[in-house]
């Protein structure tokens, strides 16, 4: 049956070629039919592999799937092959299955567009899981950077979907430009790489590393830092954090699908595949973990200011990512791939809970124009709450807990781990809870501020009770020492990625009881304090709000800590000036200059041209000329 | 000759058998349906017998003629390329000549003169080969009649050629006074044991005049944009990929066979050349409006990029420069195959106005177009960029840095008008002002030029090379090692260029 | 057999000068068939008696003749002597002249550098030419029927008489009705006819040769 | 044997071909065009006679006799041209015929 993995990806690719093709005809149920049929379908597929890969590992949990040699040329000769393994099939499980789910949500959503648009938004996503798929299935660096290019295009595409408006124009900029900033420094490492393997084949380079590259050496650090580079611009942690949050203005689906459930984890997925290298450079290793760290509390406290209810959920998903990298900083490779997993179901199932709300509420997105929404959509409250609490990780019942509770363990007791990084993931555990239930409190609660006006239906609806199963039951393949020892998701990818050793020798279920007790008295109290905030005494915070310093606060916060107003200062307004003055200037000659010696030349040769026949044999008498003086006196 | 002998000229006796066949049908039954089938079915005769004649090959036919393995990959691009000529013939003489049957003669007889050229070893087959397909075309050029352009374009071509074939005759003349002998193998021979004197070389030279005509490198390129004009759009397909074919696939035999990669100057002359036409091409094409033209004018320039892997000489430069040829003929035909099928009835769809907002009005058209587009530009995942590829590479491996330099310089600049016929198919109409002028003179309102619908014989055609386009760019794997068994009975002969020859050239 | 290579050398030369001077053109065919046939005494001295005798039959003969048949029938009156006399003058060959002459002017160096080779003169009869022409270079000689038979399809179908157009008259009725109301064509173009259905006349013509090359839409 | 060399018998055909083709470059009128590339091809057969004499080899007029074939082929097409672009244009001026240029 792994035989079938070429199609996981070509299904998508289909859709989106057909759709590409003759979207401009089709209506709207062909489109949603082929884009949602395609994502299905794969989706299926994916899950025939999985049963079969794990009933029956292949060698080494690794399938390798050679389609084709692309070229041989000169020695060069890369081939078109997927790898399977563990780690690939839990993100290709994720991409397709979650992916299918938003689909189907989205031929609801998407319904007031036209039919062209329609095809248009289901072309482009059936192309970015596509894309997706191809980025992690990739067995050599070439496919990946094209999978990783690609989504990257999707994403601006998506982002920038409803284009008239030109601030989400503006939006898909910043995006593509920012993360591209980290796809350079990503190129770069790739280039070293390739240079210095003289193979494209991950799988050789991964093994050649240890060999030829000494722990901490300057090549090995220089690589690993530029990954990392590309990482942290794809996966929006710090500091190129700032375009996920604009990301927001493509459709709720999008958000959902790509800025939340699977392209943002692209990073993830780069350090946990490269990390061997990683391994090489335990100082990139801790830089990892302090990313991780800062960023998580730092998008932290911006959820918390929020008023746009998606804005709410794209701070949580940096933060949330600060988890992952927290946990790939201290190389607990399984916990950072567990919670990816997990994450993705709870934040899908939150982002199109939130877009059935802002579906109900006819496009309002602001918190605090809604509440009392509880009693309008109760399906969507119900899943929201689960979901919710899987990412505020109300102790045993939700997924969340068991992936974040992993990894904060992982962080105290790893041999890469340590106490700082520790306290900073249980103090962002208790940042999340509190805007986790500001978020749910401000939504759903309190009086109605607004009326009811579209009732999302069946395809919406069932996605969200799938989701909301999903992240509460996904919790319970990888059960703690303390509840059963069950690490079935760890043994799993440890097939292929190494255990996190053991530090100081403090483990033992005492200490996992412990910080367990700790963890989930956090999210507890986190809760309870939202609850307090923003339920009970919400004029303790209105009355804070109004002092001057938690209005500057308050603001701080709101803007994203100021990233953006630095990176303004410090980029975009220098060359714009530069620009400007240079408006007239000598660097545009240059240019001009070009164009203009260009159509000079252009001139100049379109005047030999001129149609007579005599002037023609001419050229050609002249050529003999040439010809004849080159060959006899030179 | 012997049976075997006799046996492996079967594809040649096909062709020229059956334009005998149509000459003589045509007296008796005059039928546009009929002779095109007849056509076809030469065409498919003759490209089976392909298959047939392999078990004997290789094989000399005492003196004129060598047919091995890689002069059957070229009659097999050529036939192939001819056969889609004359499908996408048929709908556009439908409609434009009241005689229509002979073209397909003509067309068979072209095809017989590539066929012989690519498989000549002797100076008399290198002659007869190329004039049997120039006196063919010139007919076909100037086949519709009523058109001025289309006689313009091909008494242009005539005078031109002629005289081109005068001074590829002298350098011959010139080579075999020297030499002793006009076979390809006894002139490598005689080189070696004697040496080259200037005479020997001056021949050469007067013999790439023709070569450089024939394949519209710079300085004798200029009749290209006006016979790519004014033939009919057919024909000019047939311009861009048979004759260039057949006429690259004799060159490259006969400089392989006679070693000429000994002589320096001779490299700097093709040195020369390359860029000249690499640059001419191209900068022609930047602001040109007639799309006929720019396609005219890249066609310069390819074949100047093809020159830089011909260049670097070796086993590499044969199967690189092979490759590329396959892809320019796919891509060739794919694009004249559009403008024709698109074509009406009084003119071509020549002018780029007529393109504006073809993809809102033919999506399948104006993509298959766009992909055509892309693959001269060298984008990936189509086959111009894996012939690209190929090229560069070849090139580097020998050291041919300057060469390389412009070529990609060149590939840039390319990129501009390419794009521009993108960007103007997927214009809005109604972007449009409604009347504008056309280089043909006429205020036109945009659309109605073009032919109602795509023919179902000329949409196949488009779409087997869409995929051929695909499949190459996608899987060139098995096409790279296919050309490289089926050229290996050339390039076993072939030489590394010496090193000390590079540095001198290229320092 | 020296003294006459020369002298007919130089009667080639000065006909083959006249040919590309004369503005009348039968004199210059009349000059190129002297031309012809000293070329063909060359050929005789050199040996080679069947060419000559074909130089005459062939070139000489028959496709001179074709020419002469041309000139003929298009019946170019002195006016045209006339026109070729105003456009003929130094100004224009001066620069081809001076072409041709740096490449005479290498050759000569090439061929006289080359050293001297004498020629075997020794008659090479119209017996061994034969079978030369029928057993080594048989497959040439079919060739060549293939040549000549695309030259006779090419000149019938361009030489043909043009009755079609009169048949492609009745066929269209509105281009007749063109051609019988020529103005009406301009009066149509200004409400936008469409530009595929509009015949290619004299105004079209003179409309192709406005360059257009400035219009990028880059 | 004679006194004259295979060198002398190409000069003479180069200057043949050359004058031929000054007469392509410098006349306007096609018939006088045609004329010169057929004194261009005369020239180059000549050649070819030339270098068959100097190897006492038939391949040289072998070669000859093609060449007139093809002169005859092209000049056949030529002249039907001429009569075609004569009825066109009402005149043998080579040069009115330049309506695609650029």
């Amino acid at each position: 049956m792994l035989e079938l993995l070429w199609m996981v990806p070509a299904l998508p690719f289909l859709g989106y070629i057909i759709l590409a093709l003759f979207g401009g005809r089709m209506t709207k149920g062909i489109s949603a039919a082929v884009g949602v049929g395609m994502l299905g379908l794969s989706a299926l597929i994916t899950i025939v592999i999985a049963i079969s890969f794990i009933a029956s590992p292949p060698e080494g949990y690794l399938f390798l799937q050679t389609l084709w040699k692309w070229v041989d040329v000169a020695g060069f000769s890369p081939a078109i092959a997927l790898r399977l393994d563990p780690v690939s099939l839990v993100f290709i499980f994720i991409i397709t299955f979650v992916g299918f789910l938003i689909h189907l949500y989205s031929v609801q959503y998407m319904e007031e567009e036209d039919s062209t648009w329609y095809a248009r938004f289901f072309a482009y996503m059936n192309l970015f899981v596509g894309a997706m798929l191809m980025l992690v299935l990739a067995d050599n660096l070439l496919l990946l950077y094209l999978g990783w290019e690609g989504v990257g295009l999707c994403s601006y595409l998506l982002i920038g979907y409803w284009y008239k408006d030109p601030a989400n124009g503006a939006a898909a900029r910043k995006a593509f430009i920012v993360t591209r900033v980290g796809d350079t420094a990503m190129a770069i490492g790739l280039f070293i790489l390739v240079m210095a393997f003289r193979t494209l084949n991950i799988q050789e380079i991964l093994r050649h590393v240890p060999l030829v590259w000494p722990v901490s050496s300057q090549a090995v650090v220089i690589t690993a830092l530029m990954l990392l580079g590309g990482a942290v611009g794809k996966s929006a942690q710090l500091p190129l954090q700032t375009w996920l949050p604009d990301a927001m203005a493509g459709p709720t689906p999008v958000s959902a699908l790509i800025h939340a459930a699977t392209m943002v984890t692209a990073g993830v997925y780069l350090i946990a595949r490269m990390h061997v290298i990683f391994l090489q450079a335990p100082e990139v290793m801790t830089i990892v973990g302090i990313i991780g760290a800062l960023t998580l509390i730092i998008a932290g406290f911006s959820a918390i200011t929020q008023f746009d209810i998606k804005k709410v959920l794209a701070y949580s998903t940096i933060s949330q990512i600060g988890y992952m990298f927290l946990a790939l900083g201290v190389g607990a490779w399984s916990a950072a791939v567990f919670h990816f997993m997990i994450h993705a179901f709870f934040k899908a199932l939150l982002f199109l809970g939130a877009g059935a709300v802002i579906y109900a509420l006819h496009h309002e997105q602001n918190m605090f124009k809604m509440g009392g929404v509880k009693n309008m959509l109760p399906l969507t409250f119900w899943t929201f709450v689960i979901g919710s609490a899987s990412l505020a990780a109300l102790p045993l019942v939700t997924g969340g807990f068991y992936s974040k509770d992993l990894i904060l363990y992982l962080a105290f007791t790893g041999e890469h781990g340590s106490k700082l990084l520790y306290f900073a993931g249980l103090f962002g555990a208790l940042i999340t809870a509190v805007y986790t239930s500001r978020m749910v409190f401000l939504t759903f609660y309190g009086h109605e501020k607004t009326h009811l006006h579209n009732r999302p239906g069946p395809v919406m609806e069932v996605p969200l009770i799938i989701l909301a199963v999903l992240s509460t039951i996904g919790g319970f393949i990888e059960l703690p020492g303390t509840l059963g020892h069950f690490p079935l998701f760890s043994n799993f990818i440890q097939n292929i990625l190494p255990s996190p050793g053991s530090g100081e020798g403090h483990e033992g279920i005492g200490t996992e009881l412990m910080l367990q007790i700790v963890a989930a008295v956090v999210a507890i109290g986190g809760v309870f304090i939202g609850y307090l905030l923003y339920y009970k005494k919400p004029e303790t915070v209105q009355n804070f709000k109004q002092t001057p310093s938690g209005q500057s606060l308050y603001k701080f916060w709101l803007y994203g800590w100021g990233f953006d107003w630095v990176y303004d200062t410090l980029f975009v307004k220098p060359i714009d000036w530069i620009a400007q003055v240079n408006k007239s200037d000598v660097i545009d000659l240059i240019y001009t200059a070009i164009a203009w010696l260009t159509r000079g030349f252009n001139r100049m040769f379109s005047f030999t041209q001129t149609g007579r026949l005599r002037w023609y044999a001419m050229g050609i008498a002249f050529g003999a000329i040439v010809a004849i003086t080159i060959v006899v006196f030179l | 000759m012997t049976t075997e002998g006799l046996f492996s000229l079967l594809p040649l006796f096909l062709l020229s058998g059956f334009a005998v066949i149509l000459m003589l049908l045509i007296a008796i039954y005059r039928d546009h349906n009929l002779t095109f089938w007849f056509t076809l079915a030469g065409f498919t005769a003759s490209f089976a017998s392909l298959f047939f004649i392999q078990a004997v090959l290789p094989r000399q036919i005492v003196p004129i003629l060598i047919i091995d393995n890689y002069a059957l990959l070229y009659w097999g691009m050529i036939i192939l390329a001819s056969s889609a000529v004359a499908v996408l013939s048929y709908n556009y003489l439908k409609e434009h000549e009241e005689q229509k049957e002979e073209y397909y003669i003509l067309l068979m007889t072209a095809t017989l003169g590539a066929c012989t050229m690519s498989s000549a070893s002797h100076f008399i087959s290198f002659f007869l080969g190329l004039e049997i397909l120039s006196v063919s075309l010139y007919t076909m050029i100037s086949y519709l009649r009523d058109r001025l352009e289309s006689v313009e374009a091909g008494l242009k071509y005539l005078v031109l050629a002629a005289a081109s074939s005068a001074f590829l005759l002298f350098g011959m003349a010139l080579v075999y006074a020297s030499t002793g002998t006009m076979e390809f193998a006894r002139i490598s021979e005689s080189l070696s044991a004697n040496g080259v004197n200037a005479l020997t070389l001056s021949g050469f030279a007067m013999m790439v005049i023709a070569v450089g005509f024939k394949l519209a490198l710079a300085p004798f390129h200029m009749w290209t944009p006006d016979v790519y004009q004014g033939a009919p759009a057919p024909v000019t397909a047939f311009v861009a990929t048979v004759s260039k074919a057949g006429m690259f696939g004799l060159w490259l035999r006969f400089f392989v066979m006679i070693n000429g990669y000994r002589y320096g100057s001779l490299l700097i002359l093709f040195t020369v050349i390359s860029i000249a036409s690499m640059f001419t091409g191209n900068f022609l094409a930047l602001m040109q409006n007639n799309v006929k033209r720019i396609l005219a004018y890249s066609s310069i320039a390819h074949l100047g990029y093809l020159f830089v892997a011909f260049l670097a000489g070796g086993k590499l430069a044969i199967e690189a420069t092979t490759f590329y040829l396959v892809a320019y003929i796919i891509t060739s035909l794919g694009t004249f195959g559009i403008v024709t099928v698109l074509s009406g009835k009084m003119r071509d769809a020549e002018d780029i106005e007529d393109y504006r907002g073809l993809y809102w009005r033919r999506p399948l058209v104006a993509t298959v177009f766009t992909a055509m587009l892309m693959s001269l530009a060298g984008i990936p995942l189509t086959a111009g960029f894996i012939g690209k590829f190929y090229l560069v590479s070849a090139a580097v491996n020998s050291w041919l840095w300057l060469p390389v330099i412009i070529l990609v310089i060149n590939s840039a600049i390319s990129v501009y008008y390419y794009l521009r016929i993108i960007v103007v198919m997927y214009r809005r109409i109604d972007e449009v002002t409604p009347a504008v002028e056309t280089t043909t003179g006429t205020l036109a309102t945009v659309g109605p030029v073009m032919q109602p619908s795509i023919s179902l014989g000329g949409g196949l055609v488009l779409a087997v090379l869409t995929l051929a386009l695909i499949w190459v760019g996608v899987f060139p794997g098995n096409i790279i090692q296919f050309i490289k068994d089926m050229v290996s009975s050339l390039s076993s002969a072939a030489m590394p260029m010496h090193t000390a020859q590079k540095i001198m050239l290229f320092r | 057999m020296n003294a006459l290579f020369y002298i007919a050398s130089v009667v080639a030369i000065a006909a083959t000068i006249m040919v590309i001077t004369r503005l009348n053109s039968i004199h210059a065919l009349l000059y190129l068939i002297v031309s012809l046939l000293s070329v063909a005494v060359i050929f005789f001295l050199l040996g080679a008696p069947f060419v000559a005798a074909l130089e005459v039959i062939v070139y000489a003969g028959a496709i001179m003749v074709l020419f002469v048949f041309v000139v003929m029938m298009l019946n170019l009156g002195p006016q045209t002597v006339e026109q070729e006399s105003r456009w003929f003058n130094p100004k224009i060959w001066i620069g081809p002249a001076a072409l041709s002459a740096i490449l005479i002017a290498e050759f000569i160096y090439v061929l006289i550098s080359h050293g001297r080779q004498n020629l075997d003169t020794r008659m090479i009869n119209p017996k061994q030419v034969g079978f030369s022409l029928f057993s080594t270079y048989l497959l040439g000689v079919e060739l060549a029927s293939m040549l000549l038979l695309a030259g006779i399809i090419g000149a019938y179908h361009l030489g043909r008489r043009k009755e079609a157009v009169f048949h492609r008259y009745f066929r269209r009725p509105d281009a007749l009705y063109e051609r019988l109301h020529p103005k009406e064509e301009n009066k149509i173009d200004e409400n936008g006819l469409k530009a595929g259905d509009k015949p290619l006349s004299k105004t079209n013509v003179s409309g192709m040769k406005q360059k257009k090359s400035e219009r990028g839409e880059l | 044997m004679t006194s004259f060399s295979m060198e002398h018998g190409l000069i003479l055909a180069t200057i043949i071909f050359m004058l031929g083709l000054i007469g392509l470059l410098s006349r306007k009128n096609i018939v006088f065009i045609l004329m010169s590339v057929e004194i261009m091809l005369n020239a180059a057969g000549l050649a070819f006679v030339v270098a068959g004499s100097r190897w006492s080899q038939p391949d040289g007029q072998v070669m000859f006799i093609f060449i007139l074939a093809m002169a005859a082929a092209e000049v056949s097409i030529a002249l039907a041209l001429i009569i075609l672009l004569h009825r066109k244009f009402k005149t043998l001026d080579a040069d009115a015929a330049h309506n695609m240029r650029g």
